[in-house]
């Protein structure tokens, strides 16, 4: 039992593309972010509920949403974890590099969170309800990226 | 058991590529047309089955995408994955279970987002095929050529099949291929995989279907006609092409034999006045009539030539077009349902039928038409 | 007429961290025979099969089709339901509905993992949108922590409270010979395990497993001759709201709080915590067991710690939970949740041996994934009015 | 709707997929690479109930549900029950093939089900069902189903 061999077939490095449509909802955000760095979250005419990562129907209420609203840029850390482990990151293909601090931020005037980096500069100031920033990346092409990651301010 | 009937149905305009929307986007247009269709508010429905693929879709848990534009926060839901003839035959199980009464069903896709000879050369087993390099055209190119070899049909016997679905689609303003084409046209269009050629296939294709389905009991307390569910089967061949007898579908044969035996038909060829099936390669229009019962094996392409198939024929055969004249892949069973139900209605505009009583609607999954799905609806109870 | 369902049967592999032995199909199969034989039942028997796994851990694309080999699927319908870590009780729904329609007398339900064959958090990191969340989302294990902390800051709760939960599963682990992890842990042992995730340590979360479960469910007409005790199904419900991560109410399992309200209403359970006997949960982490059962109504808003402190969900206390082990101690993903179901029926049908919980009349299972997506089903042993 | 996206572009995001899979191949499988790459002979389990002789191997016979323990040798020759030819590089392809690649359901003497592989040493239009073919083996085989090279034509 212990000496037989037991083949494995590789996928080697194999890998599927993909061309997401971002969507009107999330187009215009991105270009919002890209040219103006301001982020615009979707209110719901019924239950007005701010969203953010906007998107064109409020599930609740089940309408559709057109009132756009300026949020942030500033908020607080809803919660977050700091990532320790390896693991392999599947839009590479390869391990992304750990720890790195990872948040969820409610952004002033919204009322869901937007997920992003936190930096990591003091990991005892990074807690649920800390004051958060925006870093903006200098070269902005219309993605999350555009936003390096949030960091905590006093 | 108890009976169910569909009481509205969305389809979104299939189209190459819909850049500009998500699959919430889309998903939101079909099903707020299927709520309009059917006189419902989101309010009247109790329950929600999505279906999706993650490989498709490029995303595992593919049907998270969708849910709160589909109407299924704080509702009962699930997510079939495969062809939405599946997902909606569970949506039926659940309108008769006891537990709910109306289930709205969505199928989705977005062709235009992903490789599909990829995707579909992950269907394959991995140890012992994968790495050789097959994928959906390859895979049906071998069908075509063991039906053909054992039935004597030619290529310009296929290319029909085309003209006919490409020239039903001028009029259906949803088809993404309206086409006024020729056997000659087909025949000179590239060849991808002897022996079929780009016409012989269908496209890549996005769209979202949705279609309610309501237990008997509040059928017709809505606006809407109800289409009766009278006939519903499923069955599954080998996997291992090498395994089944690839010039036939045996599979497909029980399933439509079940479904007529659900639904007290006896005789198919004369019961049925209205077929939508799933052509995504020309000689499966052949291949499946003939195992559905609708053609003698190996004569279906001698009734096309008759015209036996056409819009004004005695048995219409996809007068949408089908999937030849759009494919969006896991919604494409679901506009097959769709499409029979506006038939029977009477609600078909410029690609009505003439007397349309009963209908026959059909959705594949796997590789070849491994696993079939047929559906029998009835106007009548 | 609608049919009253119940379980009939169940079967499941040994679960272990890789199985080089067997293929997917090979392994499906394995756990299809035990089924079978449990319930005294040959394939033909069956009239149709649901199956589900979550496609990016095997690349393996209509793995329904593709696995009839093993599942004895070949010339019966098939159909596959996938929603992530709830897809074994997805499919347990699933196959409730299936035989309550009255369309089919017995239907075989498989879930299974080899989670071995990739890299799992790689693979469900692919679970979330492209555009918004997958970039920074690291699997499960990122959104449970951010759960945690939400928890923690809300109600108070600690690790050590957390680790508790640990403790208890890894305990009842050792009585269930499938469980992978069959090895005690201390408390000090899961506070001193590395962190992968504050506050989240490597003792606090499930492991990753190959295996598959299946489950037999037959209509009220054939149940009592197939077997003396069946498990009947009283009801089902699952919550899968969701658009992007940062929707969710973090800290709170509001799906798990509407579905068990949705299930105590339709069966007039007034007294969760007295009138169920033991509970089945999908809990990939230990907070779970904290959050959860309050969310489930049993103890209220940040009284979990004492009452599981207390022991009263240990093996012999009030409401014993997870007697195998749960996912703390194995987790096959699409098995995971089907497994819940199963050893919950063989508490209601006699059949855990070792791990049994006494006159049990009522079990609950769960099913836990998406984006903190629950699916719930009741099992009791007297049959539904 | 159309007012609120006045100058905006709608934006695509290019990313993939890639996980990288190790499947295993279980003992059933194993037998067989290993029994090619070894001894360039193919082997196959019989059923032990229906006698049926399985391509590619099977632990388990699908139809009576039991396990497969007898193994036999089978031929390295069999006929065409069907084939495909790629014309289009289509993207499913390996690299190192290049079109026309010819695909063969081979059902090989002494197997009652037929096992897929390339065609190879013949031209697209050589080709019919019917034809008999013959094993080739790969120079270099390292235990995966490539470890045949393709199908050629038996003179």
């Amino acid at each position: 039992m212990a000496e037989k061999e037991q083949l494995i077939i590789e996928s080697g490095d194999a890998s599927q593309p993909f061309a997401y449509a971002v969507g009107m909802h999330g187009s215009k955000f991105f270009t919002e972010t890209r040219d103006n760095k301001r982020f615009m979250g979707l209110k719901c005419p019924k239950c007005g509920k701010v969203y953010i990562p906007p998107r064109g129907v409020c599930g609740q209420c089940f309408v559709e949403m057109n009132d756009w609203v300026e949020v942030g840029p500033k908020g607080v850390i809803g919660t977050f974890t700091i990532l320790r482990f390896a693991f392999i990151d599947p839009e590479t293909g390869h391990q992304k590099p750990v720890p790195y601090g990872y948040g969820f931020i409610k952004l002033d005037g919204a009322d869901t969170l937007l997920q992003h980096y936190i930096a990591l500069e003091d990991e005892s100031k990074v807690k649920v309800g800390a004051r958060v920033e925006p870093v903006f990346a200098k070269d902005r092409k219309g993605s999350t990226r555009d936003v390096e990651y949030f960091r905590v301010i006093d | 058991m108890d009976k169910a009937a569909i009481i509205g149905v969305g389809m979104t305009k299939i189209e190459a590529n819909k850049q500009r929307e998500t699959f919430a986007d889309m998903a939101w247009e079909a099903v707020n047309k299927a709520l309009a269709d059917a006189g419902m508010t989101i309010d009247d429905i109790d329950n929600v089955i999505t279906t999706s693929s993650d490989f498709w879709d490029g995303r595992t848990i593919s049907c998270m995408a969708v849910a709160d534009a589909s109407g299924a926060a704080d509702k009962n839901t699930s997510c079939v994955e495969g062809d939405g003839t599946f997902g909606a035959f569970y949506g039926y199980t659940r309108a008769l279970s006891g537990s709910y009464k109306t289930t709205l069903v969505t199928g989705h896709s977005k062709g235009s987002q992903c490789v599909s000879s990829l995707i579909t050369n992950s269907s394959f087993d991995p140890i012992y095929e994968r790495g050789l390099g097959m994928d959906m055209i390859t895979a049906c190119a071998m069908q075509a050529n063991a039906y053909m070899d054992r039935t004597g049909l030619k290529p310009e016997d296929m290319a029909m099949v085309s003209v006919k679905n490409h020239g039903n689609a001028l009029k259906n303003p949803v088809a993404q291929l309206p086409m006024k084409i020729s056997v000659d046209d087909v025949m000179k269009s590239e060849m991808i995989a002897d022996p079929l050629r780009k016409l012989d296939c269908s496209p890549v294709s996005d769209g979202c279907c949705a279609v309610i389905i309501a237990h008997e009991s509040v059928a017709t307390k809505f606006k809407q006609q109800p289409v009766w569910i009278r006939g519903l089967s499923f069955c599954t061949d080998h996997f291992f092409f090498g395994d089944r007898d690839l010039a036939r579908s045996k599979s497909l044969a029980e399933a439509a034999k079940n479904a007529y035996s659900m639904a007290g038909i006896k005789d198919p060829k004369k019961e049925i006045d209205v077929v939508e099936l799933y052509d995504a390669f020309t000689y499966q229009e052949l291949l499946w009539l003939e195992e559905m019962g609708l053609a003698e094996y190996g004569k279906a392409a001698d009734l096309l030539k008759a015209g036996h198939f056409n819009m004004d024929g005695p048995l219409p055969v996809n007068p949408s077009g089908g999937l030849l004249a759009g494919h969006p892949v896991i919604a494409a069973g679901l506009y097959r349902i769709a499409e029979v139900v506006m038939q029977l209605r009477g609600d078909a505009g410029a690609h009505q039928v003439k007397k349309a009583k009963t209908g026959l609607a059909h959705g594949v999954n796997g590789l070849c038409g491994q696993s079939h799905c047929v559906w029998i609806l009835d106007k009548e109870r | 007429m609608a049919k009253r369902v119940a379980i009939v049967g169940t079967g499941q592999t040994f679960h272990k961290s890789h199985r080089p032995d067997v293929n997917g199909q090979e392994l499906i199969n394995e756990a299809v025979q035990r089924a079978l034989v449990d319930a005294n039942l040959k394939m033909k028997d069956i009239s149709a099969i649901l199956i589900g796994n979550m496609d990016h851990f095997e690349g393996i694309n209509y793995v329904d089709c593709w696995s009839v080999d093993g599942s004895g699927g070949v010339m019966k319908p098939v159909i596959k339901l996938t929603t992530g870590g709830t897809t074994g009780a997805s499919l347990a729904i699933g196959g409730y509905h299936m035989v309550a329609s009255g369309m089919f007398e017995k239907v075989l339900i498989i879930g299974w993992e080899k989670n071995s064959e990739s890299d799992t958090t790689g693979a469900i990191t692919t679970a979330f949108d492209p555009i918004w969340d997958r970039q920074v989302f690291a699997g499960a294990i990122s959104g449970l922590a951010a759960e945690a902390q939400g928890y923690m800051a809300r109600f108070g709760a600690c690790d050590r409270d957390a680790a508790r939960v640990s403790v208890r599963d890894r305990k009842h682990a050792t009585n269930n010979p499938h469980a992978q992890l069959r090895k005690e842990v201390t408390l000090e042992e899961v506070l001193a395990s590395p962190m992968l995730a504050d506050p989240i340590h490597l003792l606090d979360v499930c492991p990753r497993t190959d295996g598959a479960c299946a489950v037999i469910m037959a209509n009220e007409d054939v149940a009592g001759k197939i077997c003396s005790v069946p498990d009947w199904i009283w009801a089902t419900a699952a919550r899968h709201s969701y658009t992007y991560l940062g929707d969710g109410d973090w800290g709170r399992l509001t799906s798990m709080e509407k579905c068990s309200k949705e299930i105590w209403k339709k069966t007039g359970i007034k007294e969760p915590r007295k009138e169920i006997d033991v509970i089945e949960m999908y809990q990939p982490y230990s907070f779970a067991g904290l959050i959860w059962i309050e969310d489930m109504g049993i103890v209220g808003h940040g009284e979990a710690p004492q009452y599981i402190w207390d022991g009263n969900t240990d093996m012999g206390g009030e409401l014993p939970v997870n007697p195998s082990g749960g996912v703390i101690a194995c987790n096959p993903i699409g098995a995971t949740g089907l497994i819940r179901c199963a050893e919950a029926a063989m508490q209601v049908m006699g059949k855990a041996d070792a791990r049994q919980v006494p006159d049990v009349n009522f079990a609950v299972s769960t099913g836990f994934g998406g984006c903190m997506w629950t699916d719930m089903l009741l099992h009791g042993k007297k049959k539904p009015n | 709707m159309a007012d609120v996206f006045k100058g905006v572009e709608p934006m695509v995001y290019n990313s993939k997929i890639s996980v990288p899979y190790s499947w295993w191949a279980g003992d059933t499988a194993s037998k067989f690479f290993i029994s090619l790459r070894d001894d360039q002979k193919i082997i196959a389990p019989r059923c032990g109930t229906c006698g049926k002789v399985f391509m590619p191997p099977r632990k388990i016979c699908p139809a009576c549900f039991t396990e497969n323990t007898e193994w036999v040798d089978i031929s390295n020759e069999g006929t065409v029950i069907s084939y495909s030819v790629a014309r289009r590089q289509l993207e499913s392809i390996p690299v190192d093939k290049k079109t026309p690649v010819i695909w063969g359901l081979i059902k090989l003497d002494g197997a009652d089900t037929a096992l897929m592989h390339y065609l190879g040493e013949v031209k697209p239009e050589g080709v019919t069902i019917g034809m008999r073919v013959k094993a080739v083996f790969a120079d270099s085989r390292t235990g995966t189903i490539r470890d045949i090279s393709h199908f050629k034509p038996v003179k």
